[in-house]
């Protein structure tokens, strides 16, 4: 299903987002490859969320296109856009407080999985069938995070580390080919941090490619094939980790030449 | 009797529609305060109108105080009902959920509108018009002493808010604890102060309402709902929180009132008045004057 | 100043201290590091009374605070610095700084209002050229600044700081940390919470480490910069 | 809370089944079919209801409308114009489910207070049709004459046999409801409910399911409101006022808008507090009906279907 | 499990709800519905006092052969559902032998099949004419009568008195209620057999606070006359707003919902010339002696007011005519239903009651005619014989 014509999985060009007078995202341009993980980085208000929002579809850019898979998709709505293959996280945790963890992860399988409202009110034999076929791709999924042991406990009992795990997990039962995480290890203490990116690396290992926000310097440098550096809504640096890491420009806009933060 | 013209017409509607949305205006003032202290829409709202015109016929015509000793002693009695309303319905609930909430004041409407029967009947009563009944002519509309009283009133009211909000320190406080509880109790402010104050100052505003319209439109112990549905009609058409927009959802919508059953068709006023809401909701989702924020993330 | 003995607190049911103590001495910076999670900010509402806690003890000055609703306690000169600043974003600077002493306005008390705020003015030049605009439309970096001078305008004895350094940049995190000391040096006693490990530690003379709502390490700041497992735990190495 | 287990649901069924029996045997309570036959019907609106409200999370103050658009369809169709009270009732059914994509689309776009501003503006605005359409309704003398019902010569004339009929639908569409909130659509209203970002980041179509449950809510008042108007043969616009809406509003929260179960305990509860417990109260009656509406909001917010996990709470203990 | 507790939680609730009725041995039960409280609760109100008061005279009195009248009273709220139910359990539960009320007319018409349905008497205190006729099969409803007056003969009144003074261009103005309505439907009706043109006709909502508005456009169309169909405070707030507007020069008819002193008092000074036709309970103080209903008015006048130490509404007289009927056919046949039903329909013609002389036949259940009206003007805050 999928022709890979283009050698990149997202396109990103000419984005500008503007609120009202306020210009968040100023002529953006980059792209994404397939199979592997692009970090997007740079100090707070850099406009790193408002292009997480343009690509997973809450926002239409101003101006510009944003192409996935060649298939431009900067007016589709969220749902479409998940439809089509890209899933997200979010930085302050959005799980549904109100299930279970795997219901949680099943919630994920309704893009793939279809059953009406009709026919689930007739419990129609398909949708039994169905169901079943989700939760086991659901429990396969916990299996694969790490966190199927707690498969029935209630999502906001979690402790903040699996929260995380479990929004990753949520977003890898919609099926992307592209997963976008905002900032999966904040907040992490470090051995949750560790287990965050090792899970990172075994979802690039499975064939999606995973675009990320990310603060922690150190988880970036590490699973990161390429790094992008945001500034004030513009592009200041793009390349591989090593050369990002010794590039002035980006400790002194980012880290603000400081010696605090390079420990 | 003199011909009457279609201008004279049109100011005649012009004028009670500014009358009675003056008193829409003042119920959806008191939603707001309360609303932006406590995120809660008192559906009891309307009784305190009821009260405050009943209590004043009670002490003016049936005590026999004068105008302007019953006048102060009206309000505090219904601010103390207000305050009642605070402490016995709302501040005992302990998980507030919006439903809860919009529930809990339904509930306390209806007793409130039963202790009401229970006192006065279920009789309308009257009040004398505080200076008279001469009308005044204006343009060839007729405008009641009244009328003036009760848009006099209103402008006091806005005045006096105003003043309260921004120029006194428990105005700030208050607008504080609308904005973030926590933090205000940080700089020592007591919240539940505050919700208790909103409550009463709301209490206030709707005493002055039921003072002012009794003696044009009588007042009896049912009156209340009615009044609370047009003042939330004219809180969202203003936009919830918005003092400003409270005032114009109240005047547009008693003007729209008036204007359609003048003109259009007066069986289906209430409708003009709602379709014109419902068309501003669908194209302004937050009220004409409200802020968008505002109405995210309420959860029922 | 400060002694909290073993105090537990829950969310809901979920405990969020489990039998925490904590001694903030007189005229100190104390640090408490931790994860996100780990029970800081809990521990410093149920300090300001914003949660009811329990179990415990919490002596302000021998006086025991537990339970005592937050405005109360801020007459007593505890003043907090919420986390996220928590600004009141749609009234101006100076009306964010007059609620700041709130309880004293309703004492009538202009002068020692003046003078204060003409201290605050001094600490955060910057505020007094903002006075008239709307605290929401300022900077991060100017916010945290203005939710230090409201708090400050209570008249503090003991300070709690909720997270100052979160989500500013690295120079503006500089910049206020310097206020901090400035403030410890004029006599404020400081209780800080910070996810910034390094930073928390290099300011203070105690620290505590918080983990999943229990104090698991303490002792002088430097000690614990120097610990391994505080180095591979929280300073990423 | 999310199961639903077979085996009160199989217990309610039993309960229904052989009331009318127990009814007949113990004194005092032989009209109590009856009253049951307007809860029953109380029912399938507050099942729709808290479908929306309770698992959605969107407010609806407009419910009477569609259980007045369902009584009148049937009212005007069968007494002006004969038609067969089945198929009235399947058509107002779908006029009301039109009616409400009309009003669902835009309105629920709008969230809170604003919601349910709206959907009450709706309600009224429907209410005031009824009374001003004199030519078509009959205005506030309302309309009477309205056939029973009857399938193959079998006429639900007494009592007993229209409380089988109408516990037939609400059983129905209890089931229905049950099935729904445990399958993939259930889920994505509660996901919608927690989430509504997150819902459209997992594919789902939020807007559209809302209006669908939206829509669900609107057939099921309207097949109230036919049996209603089948039953008492004859409607007039009050029963379909604000007030109602209102009402409906107080029995999910009274019996816990978050449980299924809630909209089925809320419903009987109304029913009898205000058809038959309250008589006692003589004139006290509607203060009587404030306080235990206050009692129950500020003692068991999650409504009486909450009094389950309480009492497991203090047996923990 | 947890929701067994719950569904025991609702057992039990329904074991609150079981009371033991205790079964009054000898004595003769009357049901009555009425408005009691609610929208409506002027009605029902004095209906249910007057009905309590009757019943208590009559008990005191030595009771009916003997035997104790028990009055049983449901409030419907002036709701259909709330009528219905309780008519039934009046009917099957209390086993009343007859049934009074319920007070309006939609209320009325809801519970109209139960009478046929359980063969029980019914005799409603409401106004329309469809509660005892039913146009369908054009015959009087087998078991239901009805004491007040109708509209129609209301709308009679007042246009026979319009013609009279030679007017015939008129505005209506009515209240979007059930009462209003119904009126409007009446004074529309009868208007060509009248001869009268109507210029304007103009609504107005139950809890309105002010028809300006409407009597501003009724005053652009200079008419000769305004007929003002309402109940309640609007009726009140409409003359105040008449006379505002300087009309006091088109002569002002009200509905005999306008029948109480307490509104003439309310319209502070506005009511003065207004003209309403009312039953002769609402003037028994001025009717002259000669006056067949004089007796019966002022005992009944007497009494409430003693009683309830407020001004009498003639609404309780609707009541009054009911249940005395009521004791008539108790006393001559007992507690037969069928029997009672007949008695109402062969045996009471000429009963004076205090909206008029009853003559009840098999065509007939309503029992009254125009006559039962009088045409009242307001005079000196007074009511006064009109010319």
């Amino acid at each position: 299903m999928n022709e890979k014509r283009t050698e990149n999985i997202l396109e990103v060009e000419e984005v500008i987002m503007a609120f009202g007078g306020l210009v968040a995202l100023i002529n953006l341009d980059f792209q994404v490859q397939h199979h592997t993980i692009k970090a997007i980085i740079g100090p707070n208000g850099a406009g790193k969320t408002t292009l997480f929002n343009v690509i997973t579809g809450s926002f239409s850019p101003t101006e510009g296109t944003v192409r996935f898979n060649g298939k431009s998709i900067e007016n589709l709505k969220a749902h479409e856009i998940a439809k089509l293959g890209i899933s997200r996280t979010f930085q302050t945790i959005e799980l549904f407080t109100n299930m279970t963890v795997l219901e949680n992860v099943m919630v994920g399988c309704h893009t793939r999985i279809k059953s009406s409202f009709i026919a689930s009110g007739l419990r129609l034999p398909q949708v039994k069938r169905k169901e079943e076929q989700m939760r086991s791709k659901a429990m396969d999924i916990l299996e694969f995070v790490g966190i199927a042991d707690k498969y029935n406990e209630s999502a906001d009992s979690l402790p903040l580390g699996e929260r995380k795990i479990l929004e990753i997990g949520r977003a890898l039962a919609t099926e992307p080919e592209l997963v976008c995480l905002d900032e999966p290890a904040s907040g992490l203490n470090e051995t949750e941090t560790q287990a965050a990116a090792d899970l990172i690396r075994r979802i690039k290992d499975k064939g999606v490619t995973v675009w990320l926000v990310e603060h922690d310097m150190k988880v970036v440098m590490d699973i990161a094939d390429d790094i992008m550096v945001l500034n004030y809504g513009e592009k200041s640096a793009e390349g591989p980790p090593l050369e990002i890491q010794n590039n002035p420009k980006v400790s002194e806009a980012y880290l603000g030449g400081g010696e605090e933060n390079n420990a | 009797m003199e011909k009457i013209t279609f201008a004279s017409q049109l100011m005649q509607y012009l004028i009670t529609g500014l009358t009675v949305g003056s008193i829409y205006a003042m119920v959806a003032i008191g939603f707001n305060i309360i609303y932006n202290v406590t995120e809660i829409i008192n559906f009891a709202q309307g009784e305190f109108v009821m009260l405050g015109g009943l209590i004043m016929v009670f002490l003016h015509v049936a005590a026999g105080l004068p105008l302007l000793a019953a006048f102060p002693l009206t309000i505090i009695l219904v601010t103390l009902a207000g305050m009642l309303l605070d402490r016995l319905a709302i501040s005992p609930i302990r998980q507030p959920s919006v439903l809860t909430l919009i529930i809990a004041t339904i509930g306390a409407s209806i007793i409130i509108k039963g202790i009401a029967m229970f006192i006065w009947g279920k009789d309308p009563f009257d009040l004398p018009a505080f200076s008279g009944r001469n009308p005044i002519h204006l343009m060839g509309a007729v405008i009641q002493p009244q009328y003036l009283w009760v848009g006099g009133f209103l402008i006091i009211i806005v005045i006096l808010l105003t003043f309260f909000f921004e120029k006194t320190i428990i105005g700030k406080a208050m607008s504080a604890c609308a904005e973030n509880p926590d933090a205000a109790s940080l700089v020592g402010i007591n919240v539940k102060h505050m919700i208790l104050l909103s409550f009463s100052l709301s209490a206030a505003i709707g005493a002055v309402a039921g003072i002012t319209i009794t003696p044009i439109s009588l007042m009896e112990y049912d009156r209340g709902a009615m009044l609370a549905i047009k003042g939330f009609g004219a809180v969202v058409l203003g936009g919830l929180g918005s003092f400003p927009g409270a005032i114009l959802g109240g005047l547009i919508l008693g003007t729209i009132e008036s204007f359609g059953a003048g003109l259009i068709h007066s069986g289906y006023k209430d409708a003009f008045a709602l379709i014109v809401l419902l068309a501003v909701l669908f194209i302004r989702p937050s009220g004409l004057l409200g802020s968008v924020e505002v109405s995210k993330f309420k959860r029922f | 100043m400060l002694k909290i003995e073993k105090l537990r607190a829950y969310y809901d049911t979920i405990p969020a201290l489990k039998g925490v103590s904590v001694e903030v001495p007189e005229g100190e910076i104390v640090s408490i590091i931790g994860a996100n999670g780990a029970g800081k900010s809990t521990l410093l509402k149920a300090i300001s009374g914003l949660i009811k806690t329990q179990q415990g003890r919490i002596a302000y000055k021998d006086q025991d605070i537990a339970g005592r609703a937050a405005n109360k306690i801020v007459a007593l000169g505890i003043s907090q610095v919420p986390e996220g600043r928590q600004i009141f974003a749609h009234l101006t600077v100076q009306d964010n700084i007059n609620l700041g002493a709130y309880l004293y306005f309703k004492r009538r008390n202009r002068a020692e209002i003046a003078e204060r705020m003409s201290e605050v003015y001094t600490l955060f030049p910057i505020l007094k050229r903002r006075v008239k605009q709307i605290a929401g439309t300022l900077s991060g970096g100017e916010q945290q600044m203005l939710a230090i001078a409201r708090a400050l305008m209570g008249r503090p004895e003991l300070l709690l700081l909720d997270e100052p350094s979160m989500g500013l940049a690295p120079l503006i995190v500089r910049e206020i940390f310097a206020v901090i000391k400035k403030l410890n040096e004029s006599g404020t006693t400081i209780l800080l919470v910070e996810q910034n490990a390094k930073t928390a530690l290099n300011v203070a003379k105690h620290a505590f480490v918080l983990e999943t709502g229990e104090i698991v390490l303490e002792g002088l700041a430097s000690d614990l910069l120097d610990n391994p497992k505080v180095k591979e735990a929280y300073l990423g190495g | 809370m999310l199961r639903i287990g077979k085996l009160p649901i199989t217990f309610f069924a039993l309960f229904i089944i052989v009331f009318p029996w127990i009814a007949r045997v113990i004194p005092g309570i032989g009209h109590y079919p009856d009253l049951l036959i307007f809860a029953g019907i109380y029912c399938l609106m507050t099942m729709g209801l808290s479908l929306l409200l309770g698992y959605t999370g969107q407010i609806s103050l407009g419910q009477a409308a569609f259980y007045g658009i369902g009584a009148y369809v049937s009212a005007i169709l069968t007494t002006t114009y004969g038609l067969n009270p089945w198929l009235c009732m399947i058509i107002g059914m779908i006029v009301a489910a039109i009616v409400a994509i009309m009003v669902g689309v835009p309105a629920l776009k709008l969230r809170g207070h604003y919601l349910a501003m709206a959907t009450l503006a709706f309600g009224i605005i429907v209410f005031i049709i009824f009374n001003e359409e004199v030519e078509w309704t009959g205005g506030p003398d309302g309309m009477s004459g309205i056939p029973g019902l009857s399938v193959f010569g079998f006429n639900f004339d007494t009592t007993e046999k229209y409380y089988y009929l109408v516990w037939f639908f609400v059983y129905a569409a209890f089931i229905f409801t049950i099935n729904v909130i445990q399958s993939r659509s259930g889920r994505a209203l509660r996901a919608i409910h927690a989430s509504e970002a997150a819902s459209n980041a997992m594919g789902i179509d939020v807007s559209r399911f809302k209006i669908m449950v939206f829509v669900y809510s609107a057939i099921l008042a309207s097949l109230a409101g036919s049996l209603y108007a089948h039953r008492l043969n004859f409607i007039n616009p009050t029963t379909f006022d604000l007030f109602f809406s209102i009402k409906l509003l107080i029995m999910i929260a009274l019996g816990g808008m978050h449980d299924i179960w809630g909209a089925i305990i809320g419903a009987f509860l109304i029913t009898f507090l205000s058809f038959e417990w309250l008589h006692f109260f003589g004139e006290f009656e509607v203060i009587v009906y404030g306080v235990i509406l206050l009692l129950i909001i500020i003692f068991l917010p999650h409504g009486l279907a909450g009094i389950p996990h309480i009492v497991k709470g203090w047996l923990r203990r | 499990m947890s929701k067994k507790i719950t569904v025991l939680v609702l057992v039990c609730l329904f074991g609150i709800g079981v009371v033991i009725t205790p079964a009054l041995a000898d004595s003769y039960k009357i049901g009555a519905v009425f408005a009691v409280t609610g929208r409506a609760s002027f009605l029902g109100d004095p209906e249910k006092k007057t009905a309590v008061m009757v019943a208590d005279q009559i008990n005191k009195a030595g009771g009916i052969g003997g035997k104790k009248l028990e009055l049983i009273v449901y409030d419907t709220e002036g709701d259909a559902t709330k009528a219905n139910l309780a008519v039934k359990k009046l009917i099957n539960q209390d086993k009343v032998c007859a049934v009074i009320g319920p007070s309006l007319s939609g209320t009325s018409m809801a519970v109209v099949p139960l009478a046929a349905q359980y063969k029980t008497p019914l005799i409603s205190v409401a106004a329309s004419y469809k509660i005892t006729w039913d146009d369908k099969a054009n015959k009087a409803r087998h078991w239901v009568f009805k004491t007040p007056q109708t509209d129609t003969m209301a709308v009679e009144a007042i246009y026979t008195h319009l013609k009279k003074r030679g007017i015939n261009k008129i505005a209506i103005m009515s209240v979007t209620s059930g009462f209003g309505k119904s009126g409007h439907g009446e004074l529309v009706r009868l208007a060509p057999q009248y001869g009268m043109n109507i210029v304007a006709d103009e609504f107005y909502g139950p809890k309105d606070t002010d028809m300006t508005a409407q009597l501003t456009k009724v005053k652009g169309l200079a008419p000769k006359a305004i007929v003002n169909w309402s109940i309640g405070p609007t009726q009140v707030v409409i003359l105040r707003n008449w006379k505002d507007l300087g009309m006091t020069s088109i002569p002002f008819y009200q509905s005999h919902g306008f029948g109480s002193r307490k509104n003439i008092e309310l319209a502070a000074g506005a009511a003065e010339g207004v003209y309403t036709p009312l039953g002769a309970i609402n003037v028994a103080e001025i009717l002259p002696t000669s006056h067949v209903q004089k007796n019966v008015t002022m005992q009944f006048f007497n009494d409430y007011s003693a009683r309830y130490k407020e001004p009498l509404s003639s609404f309780g007289g609707h009541s009054w005519d009911a249940m005395h009927m009521v004791i008539k056919a108790l006393r001559a046949v007992g507690c037969n239903r069928t029997a009672i039903r007949d008695f109402l329909e062969n045996n009471t013609a000429g009963f004076v009651g205090q909206h008029g002389v009853f003559n009840y036949s098999q065509k007939d259940h309503i029992g009254l005619d125009k006559d039962a009206f009088l045409m009242i003007v307001v005079k000196n805050g007074d009511w006064a014989l009109a010319q």
